[in-house]
Order: C-alpha cells, then structure tokens, then sequence
C-alpha cells in the first residue's frame, strides 16, 4: 500500500464507490420502471475495471467491453449524467437515447462501448490495436468480455491475430464465474481461462478481481509490455457478480454460501479496511467520499429525470454518417 | 379447450415429441439447468436429463453446427436460439450446411432438424437485440420458416416442424410468451404452407406474420367501427408460402395491406407486395401497402422504438388508403 | 479512353484511394503476397507494403470485425472477402456492428469502410459457392450496397465508396473481372443512388444490377430486332436505391422486366417489383415481371446451373410477356 | 514393418496408388476441360487419409473433411467410378451432379463429405460425434482440415464442445504447410498446432504424415482411446502438398527445392521402398497393383463419360426431403 500516493488510492476507492452506488441507483430505478429491457449490473466487479482502467493513458490508450458496461463507462471518467440520462432514454445521454444500458459509448474518452452481442466486440478491439500499430501511436487496448465469451469463435480467431500482428491489446477475461446462468467450469474444457494463452504463444495469468491493486498491478505489467513491445496478453481476472444477470435473474442456481463468500472479500470493504489500518484514510474523509458520490449519483437521476425524451423525429438520424 | 400461454405451447410440443421420438433432443444455452431463458423448456431437463436437454458454450455458430451432424447422423435436434438476433453468428451453418446438405449429397443427407427461438422486437433493447430477421430465412431455398402468432398455431406447427425431414426455421416472439390462447388437449398438427384465416371480411385483406397478428386485429375491429370490414390472412409459413389463399382473398376484396415487423427493403412483406401486384394484376383496385418498420435500426428510448413498429394507427390507415378513404 | 478491365478499374480504384489517403488500407485472404485471389490487388503489396497490405488468416468473422475496429479508431479499411459466400460468417460482424456502431453510440462513432469481393455464381462451384447474397445487405439499414456492372462504374462507385463515411458493401463478380470497358485517365467519382440508363427504349424497362446487364443488353438486341424497343436501366446501388429513374422510365413505358441473379422469395428483384407496382400503379399497362434464379442452391453440372440462373431467352421472354407478346 | 500382414500394408499402399492415379487423371481431365471449377488434388498427402481411415470401422466410425476430398473419399472405399462421373458432373455421379469435386458424399460408407466452407465441417464432424454418444454407439469421428482452418472460430468453439461433452472425435489438422497461397506460419501465432489441445485440455499431437504407418499409429491410437474413453484428440500430421492449391494455382510462394524435399519422402515410394527392402513387396506384384489401379482409374473414366447429363428437370430435385 505504502508504494501509492494516498490520492491515487482515494481515487481507486472512489470509482469503485461511484460505480456501486450508480449501479444500485440504477437498480432501483429498474423496479421503478423508469429503465426497461436488460440492465446487466457491476455491483461486486468494480475492482476490475477501476483498477485496470486506472493503468492507462486514455489519450491514446482504449476501451472496449460487452453489455455489462456501465463500471467501465464510469472508470474511464464519463459523466454519470449522461450515463443515467442513456438509462431512462434521454436525449442528453450519452447514446442519444438510442443505446441505452449496453451501448454506452464516448469517443473523446477512448469509450468505445458496450456491446451486445457476446464476443462480438473482441475482433473489433483487436482492430482499435491494428488502429494504433498503423498510425505508430504507443497506446494499447484493454477488452473486456465474459467468462461465458471466452468459447466464442471471436476470441480464437482475435487472439491469433493479435499475435501474428503484434498488436497492443490485452484481453481480459472477467470471470465472474456465471455466463448468465451457467457456472463456467460447466461450459468451458479449462478451468483455468489464462491456460488459453498458449494457442497464441503469449503471456496469460490469473489475476484476483476483487483486489484492485493486484487487478492494477497484474495489468499494468501486461500494458507496459503492450506498450513497449507491441504484444498482446491475455489476462483472467477472477471476480464475481452480487446481482443476477440482468434485473429479472433471481440468479437460483448459486448458494448464499457462494454469494457471501464472495461478499466477505468485496473490493471496496476490502481496500476500505486497508486503508484505514494504514492510515490512509480517515473516518471523515470516508464520510465525505461517500457523501460525495451519493450527490453525484443522486444529480445523475436529477439530470435525466429532467432531461427531455429525444424527438419522434430522432429516429431517423444516427443511421448514416 | 384449455387456454394456455405460447410459452406453454411450445413447450408441450417439444414434451410430446421428445416422449414420442427418442432422436429428439434439445439444444441452446440455458435451456436445461436454468429452465430457459425465457422459460419456455420449463421441467425439460429435469424430465428427460443431461443426455437429451443439453446447456451449450455461447457458441452459435458452433453449436448450431453440431445440431447439423446431429440431423445428418440419425437425430432430431431441437437448436434454441436465446434469440434470432444472436443466431446471425450461426447463418453459415444454416445456409450453407443445413440448408444445402440435402443438394450437395445429391440426396443422399437429410437434416431433419428445428432452428427456434424469439425473433422480433422486444422492450428497451436498442438495435443489436430488436431485430426482426426471417427476410434473411425465407429468401434460402432448402429452409421451412414458420412463424406462428398464436398458441393453437405455435403447438400445432412446432410439432410438425419437428417430424419435418428438413431444417425449418421456428420464429416465436419475446412479447408473446405470456400471450394465452385455446389449445386442446388432444394431439394435433398443422401442416406447413396453409396460411390461416383468422377474420373474415369483404372489403381489404390484412396479409399478417405472427405477432403483428394481433396489432391487424385490433386494427380490423377499428376498421369495422367505420364500416370497413377486413379480411385477415395470417401465413404462419413464410416458406412455404400459401400464396393461394392470399389470391382468394384479394379476388374478393380487390385490396391488400401487408403487415411485416421487418425492414421494408427485400422483406417478405414487399415480396408478397409483388407477388399479389403481379398475380392478381387484375384484382387490384389499388397497390399494395406494406406497414413494416422504419428503415432503421431500433432506438432504445420507448417512445422511438414504438413508433418505428408497426402499430395499429398505422394498419389501419393504410387500409383506408388501399380504399381510397384516406390519403 | 483506355480500356481496362473490371480488374484492373478496381485496382486502379484502390491505388488511387491509398496514394491519395494514408489512412485506407486493404485486408483480406491473399490479397497481398499473392497479389489476390483473382488478382484484383495485384502489386498493391509491392507498393504499400505490409503495413497497408495485409494477407488475413482464414477468420472472416475476425477480420471483418478487425475492419470495424479500425475504421471507428480512425482508419479507412477496404476489407475484401475472397466471395460473399464467405462473408455469411462475417454477417454479425456487419450487421450488429458495422450497421450499428454510429446508431447505438448515438453518432459517435462512424464506420468508414468497404466490405468488397465478388458475388454471385461462377461456374462449376456447387451450391455453397455460387449465391448471390445482396438481398441479405440490402435488407440492413445503415449499410449501402453497391453493384457495378462495368469497368467504368465500378472504379467510379469503388472510389465514392472509399471515401464515403459509413460501411459498404461493394459486389464484384468473378465472371467479370476480365471484362473490358472504357474507363477515362482522369479522375472521377459515380455518386451513390444513381442509376444509369445503359439503353434507351420506349416499350419495355428492363432493371438490372451487376453483371446481368450483360444479358439484359443481349436481350435488348434480340427484341430490337422483333421491333420491340427496349430500355435498361442499370441500378448500380441497392441502397440508396434510385426509386425515380426507375419510375420515369416506367411512365415512359408502361412495363418492366427486373432481372436479378438472387432467388426471388425476399428479393432485391421481388421489393422493386412491388414498389413500381405501388408507386407506378397507374403506370403499368401490365404486372411486372422478375427473372431471377430458380428457387433452389446451385447444381454443380454446368447446364443445369445455366439452366438455373437468368438468360438472355428468360429475359427476352419475359419482356414480350409484359408486352402480351407471348404468354 | 514386421508386425504389419503383408496384405494390410499392400493394402495401403494399393489405395496410396489409387488416389495418386486418380488425382493425375483428375489434373488432366481438368486441362481438357472435362471437370471445371475448383479442383483441389491431394497428391502428395495420400498417407494422411489411407493411413487414418485404416484405422476405422466405417460400420460405426465416420469421416467427414473439406473440399479436398477425393483421397478421403477413395480411402473410405468409394466407387472411384461414381467419384469421376461426380467429377465430370454426371448424373451416375456420388452426389448426381450436384456437389462436384468438393463434395463428395457417401451416406453408406459414412463419409459425410466434402465441405467447401473453410473451418464449417468441424461443428459438423462435433455433431456427428454427439450423435454417437447420445446413441450410445461405440464409433467415432474423424475430421480432417486443413492449416487454414485451425484459425476459425468453429475449431474453438467446438474442441470445447467435444472436450465438455466428451464426444470421440479426432481432429486432424492436415498441416500441408499452406493454406491456398500462404504459408501457414505467416497467420499462425504457434507453428506448432498440437499446442493447441491444451486451450481443451485434451491430447495434442505432431505426426508425420509423409509416413503412412506413423499416420496409422498414431491415428490408430487416438481412435481406440476415443473409443474406449470417449474422448476427443487433436492431431497435427505433417504432410505437403505436391499441386497448386486448385488447378489455376502457379504455386509460385515456394521453391522448387522446397518441393523436392518433400517428394524426396514421398509417401508412396517410402513404403514402396520399405517394402521390396523387407521382400515384402515383388516387382510383380507392384506391377499388377499399379496395372490394377491405372485399370481402375481408367475404368472410372470411360464411365464418367459415358455417363448421362442429369436431367434438366432434376435440378428442382433434392432441395427438400
Ligand atoms: C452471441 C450471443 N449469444 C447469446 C447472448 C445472450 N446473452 C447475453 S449475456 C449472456 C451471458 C454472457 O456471460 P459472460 O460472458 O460470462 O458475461 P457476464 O454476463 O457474466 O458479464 C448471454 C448468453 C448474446 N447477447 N449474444
Ligand atoms: C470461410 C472460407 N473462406 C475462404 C475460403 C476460400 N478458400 C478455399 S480453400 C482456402 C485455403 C484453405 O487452406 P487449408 O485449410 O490449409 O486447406 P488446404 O487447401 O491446404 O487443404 C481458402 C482460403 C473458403 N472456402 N471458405
Ligand atoms: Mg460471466
Ligand atoms: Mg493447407
């Protein structure tokens, strides 16, 4: 702990914090009717995309991640205004209204979605990556995508391009241990997802996700060598999700036992009490952070409550540029 | 006459025959443990087990594949797709397998086997789950393609789509699911290629496929509120296509709108569009309408993704246009 | 005017495009060591180099996902498949994020690309080789679908559709690559969504796409010589579609022929036969006819595949047909 | 050599020699014209499918490959005549007419073809493996392809599937060194494919396949486990291709050198060889089996052509059961 600058830890602790309590904001809003369809909550995985994310330059560095968006929408800095306001379908979201809770997207922060097809954006972040070896940028790619992605043909074919290519992009498999209802062992030859990276003859680790340091750490390794080398890694970062799939998952086929195991090592609670122990961050401090993040969260439903649906008329734009 | 919901339906079907006939198994992801995801295979697994209701890998075009040399080496696969949407990923295993092994064998291989799952809009799921894609299985010679709108026709078609010695493409419908109709107990079939009139009338016929069924209804009832009485044609096979009792129809009425879920450019609804302009030229008082979507992709906000469908404002009016009621 | 191959227009196209702008690049299954399957980059490689060249794995699927990728990271690829027979495995690619990426980011993210290759049947190839799949594209918002028939529209379109801001799919044909035609040295540019009237003629339209308006052309010759005068109507793009020249060369001549190398369920040929029947109503002196393929895959014996796709006799037939010349 | 019967080992070197013979005829025919399209020959490879396909009972077993299929079709023990009609598009042809060079069938022998989509027959093969265990039948599958085809996403997707499932199918990456014109260590991240069966956990292996017994040997034993333990293998066998990749290939990405190495292991002269060595084999006998084999493959010309065209009507036949 001592290694990091307390702000940069207060930091950390704060997205994770923010993402939280967006996230159970946007759950109530759900039972509330005000967001519909498929809301695919974060709740138990913030340390994998704040700690990852917190790795990069995202000036030139990248984003890519499936339909369990919004941590990472988050993570890389965008407004919770426009993401709440993309969840209630209004035209100040981020999306215009058009995506909602799987499409969120911002191209000034090198956010390049949310995407709903499962294993569908890994070709495509592969692609960001053969974006910046052409144009000789050093920036690099993380892609998100499930355990349950992981046996998707994209990610085979991905991989080994990647390679052959020397391509800045570290795969990132967050193994939350569920793809919808399916433990991964079910589905999947290997237990071990990091396994996988010997087909494509690059590094692949197993890495703690409900740690954000070591999440930051591990992957911080991966991008310093994409960055320098050019090459692609393949990480399995092991988390878990509190919440069922989507909102009408009563998520039946695990335990409590399982649920609260996973809870007695919730990142947040985790570096929380690291914190403390260490000095670094004070009752009040604490106080405030939380404070502060309920306000933000609390003016994110604000703004899109009083933000205006998008025009009949809107539906016709966005198709072609 | 017991009123049971499409979901329901369907899964009596798939019950009956996988009791009826060993060689029929089903496949998707979550249709087993996790009962379906959107319910519709229910106790199955817990009926008939691991062996004959299997949990894949997110895998379409793999397992979809699978389901293929299943057919061909003496089963009878039942592939779910958790929606058509994703079953894109498995196209070339439908087109260029499923529904070409028959030809490329010279007769020899068969795939006696069900493609299914929802196609069609559902709520609040932005473009990439909201797609309406049976344009892409009708226009494929060497595929069936059904789409039932109601429980009676769901149970009876999907029961043949399951004895059929081809691979047939089995449309169902999110928002359906919960949807109740009259299904008798005792057992029965409905052949493909007969479409089904389900209102008679003497003054426009409504050409409908699956849910939209329900939207030309309470569009005829209006229609009837102002003295237009209107036929109702539902296909429930896209392919074959009972092209004749389209024709029958319209010699009667002399006016035809066609209602279609899907994009309007090389849609099933502007082929039947054709099909009648051509072959009953001399019936037609007036061209054919088609209500469909917008040609776009489908927006997440309600208010947009409603008013790209077609609705029942937009059926009727499109009615009273072909009669030169309306503009 | 020199005149160059179809090959070679779209060679020149590509040159052009890469000299001009740093940012296009072309990948795809050989294109670049080994000058290309049908030699269309030919020493694209020796100039560009590998950075800008690039031979791709055999994963369609991947690659064209590779090309979304880097054309919403500020690229501008030219993905070329080997046939579209092959790109059924890239579809969810084109569909679900090409199509969409600009609408589900609410306009954020555009996708300046090309999709290209040749479609449609060769010769002696069977089923799974010989479709021709651009109703599957032009069914799709948020794409545009190109089809040029000659040298000199396709190095005009290839050229537009470069530079143009979103994806496109450009349909070439091996049957054509060593065809020859006028193309000029200097530069120039064929806008999308505008058809070309290849022939004029009073008594029959006949609309054709690609390669067939080498038939259509032929026909026209033989019914010129029974006094029949006909006029053709090249589209050149599916989406945008040119709707009115379509229309004012039907006020002109009350009846139309369309020819389309597709099967006809839910095609390109199908819904513009409906939309003349709709919006030229009053125009035609007679229904509108369609000659495509046979609804069925492709035979592998070479006079059953002849014998199965559009001809010179069908289209001829079918013109005197519109024209109550024969039955 | 010794523990082989000398019938079993003229056996396989008889099939060698047929497919050879029948391939060059197949080239000729296709220089006058007679065949068009695509014609993929498999001179040069003849161990690879002799040697696996004598490792099957086809009463139970199958096979199923890609579109360069003639040597899978003759080892599985097809008419050659129905093979050459197919060939010249005869109605008397394995698949009427229909299907051509890349597609051949034959229910009966359980060959199940001859697939012109690259990487599409895998799942296929997986599917025809699932049918086995569900029938509790105590057979397995063979599935030939190529170097090109490991990289699609189906490979992926399905040695997952048959790893979870425990299904018995053999893969069998045919390593000719190309796929079409390139080099397969170009798009290939690992240059060693058996590397591969450990992203499924299952065996993995590299074979000579210029060395038809080894072929047999090792193919030999994956079937039996298979068949034992229902279980899947992957098999990279090592073989080269002597033609273009189709007729209309120059082949001009490899030296002549290259070429020669290879020829100079030729399968069918090293066992020949073998053979007379070990006074297995007399000139006599390679006499009459060659004038057995060239009889065979000119028999099957004479009646391809003078087999019937298919009807023109029977192109509306077999599009539905
Ligand atoms: C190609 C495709 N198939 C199926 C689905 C439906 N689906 C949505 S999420 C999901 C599970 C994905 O699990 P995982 O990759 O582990 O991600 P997680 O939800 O755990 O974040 C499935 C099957 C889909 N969206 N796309
Ligand atoms: C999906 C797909 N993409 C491209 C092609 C065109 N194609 C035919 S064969 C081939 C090369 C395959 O190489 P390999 O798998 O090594 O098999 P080999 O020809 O060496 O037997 C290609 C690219 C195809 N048939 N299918
Ligand atoms: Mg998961
Ligand atoms: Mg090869």
């Amino acid at each position: 702990l001592g290694q990091y600058e307390p702000e940069f830890l207060h930091g950390l602790l704060k997205q994770m914090l923010l993402i939280r309590r967006f996230e159970e904001k946007a759950g109530q809003l759900y039972g509330l009717r005000k967001i519909g369809g498929f809301c695919h909550l974060y709740i138990g995985q913030e340390a994998v995309a704040v700690g990852a994310i917190a790795t990069l330059d995202l000036a030139k560095d990248y984003v890519l991640t499936a339909y369990r968006d919004h941590g990472h929408a988050l993570a890389v800095g965008m407004d919770p205004n426009s993401l709440m306001a993309e969840l209630l379908g209004k035209a100040t979201g981020c999306s215009r209204g058009k995506g909602g809770s799987m499409h969120m997207f911002d191209a000034e922060k090198h956010f390049l979605g949310g995407n709903g097809i499962v294993g569908a954006h890994i070709p495509v972040a592969t692609g960001v990556g053969l974006s910046l070896r052409y144009r000789e940028i050093d920036g690099v790619v993380l892609c998100f995508f499930g355990d349950g992605a992981i046996h998707q043909g994209s990610f085979h074919e991905s991989l080994n391009m990647a390679r052959i290519w020397d391509l800045p992009v570290i795969y990132i498999c967050e193994n939350n241990q569920y793809g919808m209802g399916t433990f991964y062992q079910r589905v999947s030859a290997v237990h071990d997802f990091s396994r996988m990276a010997g087909s494509y003859d690059i590094p692949g680790k197993q890495v703690n996700g409900m740690d954000v340091l070591s999440v930051y750490e591990e992957v911080g390794q991966a991008v310093e060598r994409a960055r320098a080398e050019h090459c692609p890694a393949l990480l399995e970062i092991r988390t878990y999700r509190y919440r069922g799939h989507s909102m009408s998952d009563p998520a039946k086929y695990r335990t409590r036992e399982e649920l609260d195991s996973y809870k007695a090592q919730d990142p947040i609670t985790i570096l929380q009490a690291a914190l403390a122990e260490a000095d670094l961050l004070s009752e009040e401090q604490l106080k405030a952070m939380d404070a502060e993040v309920k306000a933000a969260v609390a003016e994110s439903v604000e703004f899109a409550e009083q933000s205006d649906e998008p025009a009949l008329e809107s539906r016709f734009e966005d198709v072609l540029a | 006459m017991p009123e049971i919901t499409m979901r329901d339906a369907i899964y009596q079907a798939m019950d009956e025959e996988m009791a009826r006939d060993e060689r029929v198994f089903l496949m998707g992801e979550e249709v087993a443990e996790y009962h379906g995801a959107y319910k519709v295979s229910q106790d199955l697994w817990d009926k008939y087990g691991s062996r004959r209701v299997i949990d894949t890998p997110i895998t379409e075009e793999g397992f979809a594949g699978v389901g293929v040399g299943a057919a061909i080496a003496g089963l009878r696969p039942i592939v779910e797709f958790m929606t058509f949407n994703f079953a894109i990923q498995a196209l070339d295993q439908i087109i260029n397998n499923a529904a070409k092994m028959l030809h490329m064998s010279g007769g020899q291989l068969n795939v006696p086997m069900v493609f299914r799952g929802p196609n069609g809009p559902a709520e609040y799921l932005s473009s990439q789950h909201s797609q309406a894609l049976h344009a892409q299985y009708a226009h494929i010679p060497g595929l069936k393609v059904v789409m039932p709108a109601t429980p009676y026709d769901a149970k009876g078609l999907l029961k043949t789509a399951i004895r059929d010695e081809n691979p047939v493409i089995f449309m169902e419908a999110e928002m359906s699911y919960g949807l109740k109709g009259d299904v008798p107990r005792e057992e029965y079939l409905i052949p493909f290629g007969q479409a089904d009139i389900k209102r008679e009338g003497s003054d426009v016929t409504i050409v409908t496929m699956g849910k939209l069924l329900f939207l030309a209804q309470q569009a005829a009832e209006a229609l009837a509120k102002e003295g237009v009485s209107a036929e109702i044609v539902d296909l429930r096979s896209l392919r074959p296509l009972d092209e004749e009792t389209i024709y029958n129809s319209v010699a009667k009425t002399n006016r035809c709108v066609i209602v279609d879920e899907a994009w309007p450019v090389a849609s099933v609804g502007s082929h039947i569009g054709w099909l009648i302009s051509r072959n009953a030229f001399d019936d037609l008082d007036a061209p054919v309408e088609l209500v469909c979507s917008d040609d776009v992709p489908m927006p997440y906000n309600h208010r947009l993704e409603l008013a790209v469908q077609p609705s029942v404002e937009k059926i009727a009016r499109a009615a009273k246009k072909v009669l030169y009621l309306e503009a």
